[in-house]
């Protein structure tokens, strides 16, 4: 089976362009996944770029199934190249093999040694030729043309696919592009790939959607009103998205400053009693820490989206790492208890968001929601996700009450306090970040102060969260259990699944809600077993977290790398069996 | 507000204060803008529930609490952010977002140049003692150049910080001074302030008898209520580079162009509604 | 012996003051300490305020020894009340018991209600009859003499001291006080309290100094040239401090306008070659936050002092805490390894922070020192501290060598790269905070990213940081270790002191180099015992903190509590026997 | 720079470049400014070793490493403060900070007014492109309010910032216009801005080719240093004002009060003597 080192019974079929700027790697990458999805099938796509802004060259990888599908191709077994240009610098990410089937323009450069070095067959084709007899063509349309023959995909999807990409451009330029798909398509009429032709395709509607935008959706459907940010890679597509949608619901979208506006604008808003939201990466999360510790100080709800990219300061902007994960749960000066969630994909991203800004909702307190630029800007074609049906209110106080006033920090069993909303009569108050009593006054007693620190850190731990806190698949007699989270969950989980096929017993945890953690639960699932704790960074940042708290044996160990790779279940394999090993 | 909402009964100034009293030294020049501000309101009739009073920190920024209002005592330099938020979020409330110089000028500075950009419907009082009276004297940036402090012991040796101007720069709408020894002028200015539709800068001159004692003599140097609002930038620029920082009154009234919520815009269908179409956009 | 709950051999008497808006009550408190000084003893100074900025009620407490002393009284002997204006604000931090002395103006409001219930003498005395006889003279002078008089100081200290504090207010001043003292002095002769009667003085030279100026002080010995800040509570007297003898010594003090310029500042003096600070508290440090990361991943020598206090959020301002451990190890994004280090006392203030900004040099690094209010802003007096003699220097490159170009982040033994200063010919470079080779130019290939991120922690790993890193108290046959930090060191010190003194056997480890954390020689002092954290913060961040590393033997437990009060060596003791009986 | 330190020796642009090539688009306007910077240099002849460029984050900032010289690529906003850390700890360096439209006015707006107010001797180079090019197109201070991006679908609807009205507000004390289009006149500005005594803004019109294509008529509309520098604020504020944005040359040019170092101050007795002054001020 293609793509196979990994047994899975699913079809797969990895590919993968690249070409220098202006060449359209990219708009052939978004038309053949597209097509294919119209074609009946799933996939996801991916992208890398070189250090230019634009005009550089870029890349994209292509996963394509029969079946649902997160993870990335392992290697790539058909490569279109555009052109040469710098193609060394994806060397990591497209990795070629001898069964790899690499196709080129050969009136440009020749391949490069490491593509010949690789054994992949190649396949130089005059496309320069087919461009020049057709006016108007462009040489990325033709060699669309060549790969959509060479996997089985039928010109109508392609044609359809084109008109939802190029169609805003107007008729011509897709009757012209589609007039160079065509002559492509007889181009290379031998086809070594077995592609999509046996593949079932499925009749059910599928979504065309980013993990970044799943997320922005998600909280559309929590009934976000309220959204205020600063751009910044890989996070601005969520705002981007949210644009429109919240014009049209009518919420706001509020460009901010920088991100220490954006966080308090966001506060600002929950305050007057609107479900509110921002998004941000790393650098922008450091300039929001002062003020999510008044959301948490002053219980206002927020939600706050950091998808995470390479660290430590600016570091490398554009690709995914698991590093700020202590940045979120412990940023915050003073003892400053909030929610800290992460989706374990990019399908449940729009579930996760959904119930992140309800909980935000209905516990009074900053949730901070952590992607990474993988989860994030990852494009998939996908099954439709359902809204989640959550029953997450922010409480609110009944009437005003001439004889008592009102207590905006009143304890109470639950140790969540009626909020009341600007606008409400007689149950005006005062929020305040300085140490305050139950009516929000200023106190600097012990009592007040200790009192008011125990209310905010039990709301969060007393809270019943229900089974959503963590992805748990246990495998009868384990001995080992692996935990790992955010996007190294799919390729951790393909390689349990492959090691458990091949007769290992390994149980996994994904977890979702990181803090509050749930650690009885957590020990009750480890306490017999031998841990490993798999994820993208360099300094083990979850293991140590899970240690902290006595959720794990103390003999656990880690299998922690920085970014900016993602892992591979076939270079996890390995690394886990040897671990297995290690332990008996 | 529309003409439906407003009370019946007419409010009294008293009607708009809280039971706390304020932690301000005697004397201290922000009690009188209290009490202006709590005139203004009267006079407006604006009803209680329907404010959102936001500030920073400082001794200035203790100002909510002492307001029967929904108030917002937020962190430092952030409270037009915190306004900003709010008014879009809730363009039927009187926002109103009040500090120090320290908290607006100085940490605040980007926001305040911001809100006076975007032109939303906020008025923003600056209680401007010329120092940070909070963490106990130290200069800000509306300090004379030549004032000794512990932490510059020779004067900072800067040229005061033109927050009139800059805000004119910046495009706000309402520009006045006022000076907390002067209720009346104070009362009158905060009402305009609050009335106009736009961003409304109040520099309020107000001594810190503390740490600037000397400043108890601004009374004597002030000119109550000398200005003429103009309604073009050159003519307003003129007045406010022309002026000694004495004079008071509006310098700049203008109908410029102001940012409003979405929030509020007709759209089609109901909101699940707009979720279908939203959801189906993202279908294949 | 006097407030001796606990065993010592050391004389000591506490007194407190208090009295509201005007009174002067922390005059009196400044030159009593002042005065006694002078006389040749020791002691320290806190203060307490009300909630208004000023006009409001203060108090302060003294601690005098004849003996160096760290430690708050634990009950007062001596009351000054000068009047009782919501004297019940102070009940926590001044508790009377029956063996207290109460002094007050009887012309006044009587003395409250828990006041008469602590069971105290409470002698009323006419102090405003005395004022009115004496032109010019202040109530708070007379009250003055009467402490004087009571606890047997003689009245030239008190001169003295009266000239050095209110000398600047010229002659007459001084002289008018001096009659209300001496007029004080003649109405109470009997005197109950042992005072300072039989105490030996000492004659060598002592210093009147805060914590916080003594954390200034060593910078300054560290060869500081370089401040910039931004005015917070209860950091600034730092820089209030250093104005003048930064002038002194040819370096500047830059006041900025917001605590993201002060960071950028200190980093922008420093990559000009110059040893730079700055200090703030929590809600600064969150703003310093993102240009922290950009010190790590530059290698940009800064030291930055945070002074905690009640978080979090606004928290407490003026009180203290322990709370911002979390934040100061792990507030940065992206894996981000730094120096954490905390001072044991006031005393040690001035040498930890001088190591600290040579070991900020030397490891071209950022250092977080963290103390905090009590540490802060407790003025002592106590014997001068030596400066260190350090060898720790930036290192820098050898003249351009033409042939090979200067690599700025260049791999080496120690893994410290030679830093080059702008002026130097021919080594110029850009630094970064952008992964990046090397050279210093940006790079997103993951084998530079390991590369840069495992030098940056094994630079501060393999460091030979010697026995600095802690204060380690061992004690024959300890089963027990109590492990603490900053301010609740010298506390826990005297409760372990007082046990061991009573049969129990408790080792004390007081830890200053918290991050990178010492863990194989903490693991070998802790590995066969019980070990106790003791910490003042809600959530026992040094706790999980050890947990996480590993560092103490699973089975440990926390003793965490929230300010704003200290730790008090008696509360201290049954709470640590009860948790030994709980080992057994 | 004192007389002897002038090196011998001419220097050329080139001298001034490193070997890295930009990353920026082909034909993007911030390789013009490159160039005219090294010229200015070349011209004032200033050893490469005694200048620090600073830069925040942007497509823009990326400047500092296509220079030989001690350069710091720091982090979104910020290099201004960078910028004046470096110059009052090392007032022999001639610094220079360079950014984008968003760097500088949005995240960094309050560093700007407060190094305007400052007046450190420091030029600061925007080149503003109005939009945020590093991030792929969103609408920045400058962008007009027309314009339309996925971030703001129907333009933000905002008058657009006034960087030369807030920096003389502010108190800049060179204030100049240049064009990526004009290297003559640009490096005419920058000699002039790097000579002048004093905090100096040079804000560059700089097309982003890819994400504001539009921007590349620019050339048709400029006027090239039509303007003639004044050193009285009100008559710079009115041709400020007056400009509809495409007139370019020196505005502004005064002698002003310039923040500098302590550093250099003479003092008594060695730095080990004034420690013993210092310590002995402890004592009791
Ligand atoms: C981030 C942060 N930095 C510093 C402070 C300390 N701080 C509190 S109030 C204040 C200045 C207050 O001055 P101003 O705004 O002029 O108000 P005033 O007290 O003079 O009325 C400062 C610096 C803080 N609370 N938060
Ligand atoms: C704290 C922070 N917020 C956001 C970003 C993302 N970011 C990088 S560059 C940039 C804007 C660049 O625009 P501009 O300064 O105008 O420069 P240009 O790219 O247009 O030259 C943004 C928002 C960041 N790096 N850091
Ligand atoms: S310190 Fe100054 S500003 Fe603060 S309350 Fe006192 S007088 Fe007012
Ligand atoms: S995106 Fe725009 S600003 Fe950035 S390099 Fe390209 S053309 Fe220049
Ligand atoms: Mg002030
Ligand atoms: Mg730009």
């Amino acid at each position: 089976m293609a793509n196979s080192l990994l047994e899975t019974d699913q079809h797969r079929l990895a590919l993968s362009i690249s070409g220098s700027g202006g060449t359209g790697a990219v708009t052939v990458g978004l038309i053949l996944l597209d097509a294919v999805a119209k074609a009946g099938f799933y996939g996801n796509m991916t992208r890398a770029f070189g250090p230019q802004i634009r005009g550089g060259e870029s890349a994209v990888m292509l996963h394509f199934s029969d079946q649902p599908i997160e993870t990335l191709a392992e290697f790539s077994e058909l490569h279109l190249a555009l052109d040469w240009v710098k193609f060394d610098r994806f060397e990591d990410e497209i990795p070629l093999t001898s069964s790899s089937l690499v196709i080129y323009d050969n009136s440009r450069e020749k391949p490069p040694g490491l593509v010949k070095e690789s054994g992949a067959t190649l396949i130089g084709l005059d496309l320069q030729a087919i461009v020049k007899t057709l006016k108007g063509s462009r040489l990325n349309m033709v060699a669309l043309g060549v790969v959509a023959q060479q996997i089985g995909l039928a010109s109508h999807f392609i044609e359809a696919a084109l008109q939802k990409t190029l169609g805003r451009k107007g008729p011509e330029v897709v009757t012209t592009s589609m007039a160079a798909v065509s002559a492509g398509m007889t181009l290379l009429t031998d086809t070594p790939l077995p592609g999509l032709a046996d593949w079932h395709p499925t009749q059910t509607p599928r979504w065309n959607i980013s993990g970044n935008e799943a997320c922005g959706l998600g909280a559309l459907r929590g009934g976000l009103k309220f959204a205020a940010a600063y751009p910044i890679t890989p996070a601005t597509d969520i705002v981007e998205y949210l644009a429109k949608p919240l014009a049209q619901t009518g919420g706001n979208l509020l460009i901010a400053e920088d991100e220490l506006a954006a966080m308090n604008m966001v506060i600002g808003a929950s305050f007057g009693g609107v479900p509110s939201m921002t998004s941000t990466s790393g650098p922008g999360l450091s300039l929001m820490t002062e003020a999510m510790g008044l959301a948490v100080a002053a219980e206002i709800p927020a939600l706050v989206v950091t998808v995470m990219r390479g660290g430590p300061s600016t570091g490398i902007p554009t690709k995914s790492e698991q590093s700020d994960l202590n940045q979120a749960l412990y940023a915050l000066h003073g003892d400053a208890p909030h929610l800290v969630i992460a989706p374990l994909n990019i399908q449940e991203s729009a579930t996760v968001s959904q119930w992140s800004l309800r909980l935000s909702e209905a516990l009074q307190t900053l949730v901070i929601l952590v992607t990474d630029q993988h989860l994030g800007q990852t494009r998939m074609i996908m099954n439709p996700v359902e809204a989640l049906d959550l029953n997450l209110q922010r409480s609110q106080p009944s009437a005003a009450n001439e004889e008592t006033s009102y207590q905006r920090y009143q304890l109470t069993e639950t140790a969540i306090s009626p909020m009341s909303i600007p606008g409400m009569t007689a149950l005006q108050y005062t929020a305040d970040g300085l140490t305050h009593s139950e009516s929000g006054l200023p106190s600097s007693r012990a009592e007040d102060h200790a009192q008011q620190l125990h209310k905010r850190a039990d709301k969060l731990s007393q809270f019943e969260y229900g089974d959503r806190w963590a992805c748990t698949i246990p495998t009868a007699k384990a001995k080992f259990t692996i935990i790992t989270w955010g996007s190294s969950f799919e390729a951790v989980k393909e390689a349990v699944e492959t090691l458990n096929r091949q007769g290992a017993a390994i149980s996994l945890i994904g977890l979702r809600l990181i803090m509050p953690l749930r650690t009885e639960t957590l020990i009750e699932l480890t306490q017999q077993q031998k841990v490993l704790v798999i994820e993208q960074n360099d300094s083990a940042q979850l293991y140590h977290y899970l240690l902290s708290q006595k959720a794990i044996p103390i003999d656990s160990d880690a299998l922690a790398e920085p970014g900016p790779l993602l892992f591979k279940p076939t270079d996890l394999m390995p690394r886990i069996q040897t671990w297995m090993e290690g332990q008996l | 507000m529309s003409l439906e909402q407003i009370p019946v009964k007419k409010a009294r100034p008293n009607d708009y204060t809280s039971n706390e009293h304020p932690v301000w030294c005697p004397g201290c020049g922000h009690f009188f803008i209290l009490r202006a501000l709590t005139k203004a309101l009267a006079w407006l009739n604006i009803s209680k529930q329907d404010i959102g009073l936001v500030s920073g920190i400082g001794c200035s920024s203790r100002l909510p609490a002492y307001l029967d209002v929904y108030g917002f005592h937020g962190i430092h330099g952030r409270a037009l952010a915190l306004a900003s938020g709010l008014k879009l979020a809730r363009p039927d409330l009187t926002v109103i977002a009040a500090g120090g110089d320290g908290d607006g000028y100085s940490i605040g500075g980007n926001h305040f140049i911001h809100a006076c950009r975007r032109n939303m419907d906020i008025t923003y009082i600056v209680m401007d003692n010329e120092v940070y009276g909070m963490t106990k004297g130290q200069p800000s940036p509306t300090t004379d150049p030549e004032w000794h402090s512990k932490l510059a012991p020779n004067g900072t040796g800067l040229s005061s910080f033109n927050p009139m101007g800059i805000a004119l720069a910046s495009g706000a709408s309402f520009i006045a001074r006022g000076f907390s020894g002067d209720p009346n002028g104070l009362t009158k200015i905060l009402t305009e302030a609050i009335q106009h539709q736009g961003f409304s800068l109040v520099e309020i001159k107000s001594p810190c008898v503390t740490f600037r004692p000397e400043q108890k003599d601004w009374h004597k140097s002030m000119r109550l209520m000398n200005v003429t609002p103009f309604a073009n930038p050159m003519e307003a620029a003129q007045a406010i580079y022309g002026s000694d920082g004495f004079d008071t009154g509006i310098y700049y009234q203008a109908d410029s162009p102001v940012y409003r919520s979405e929030a509020s815009s007709k759209k089609n269908g109901t909101a699940s509604e707009q979720m279908d179409i939203i959801e189906k956009a993202l279908l294949v």
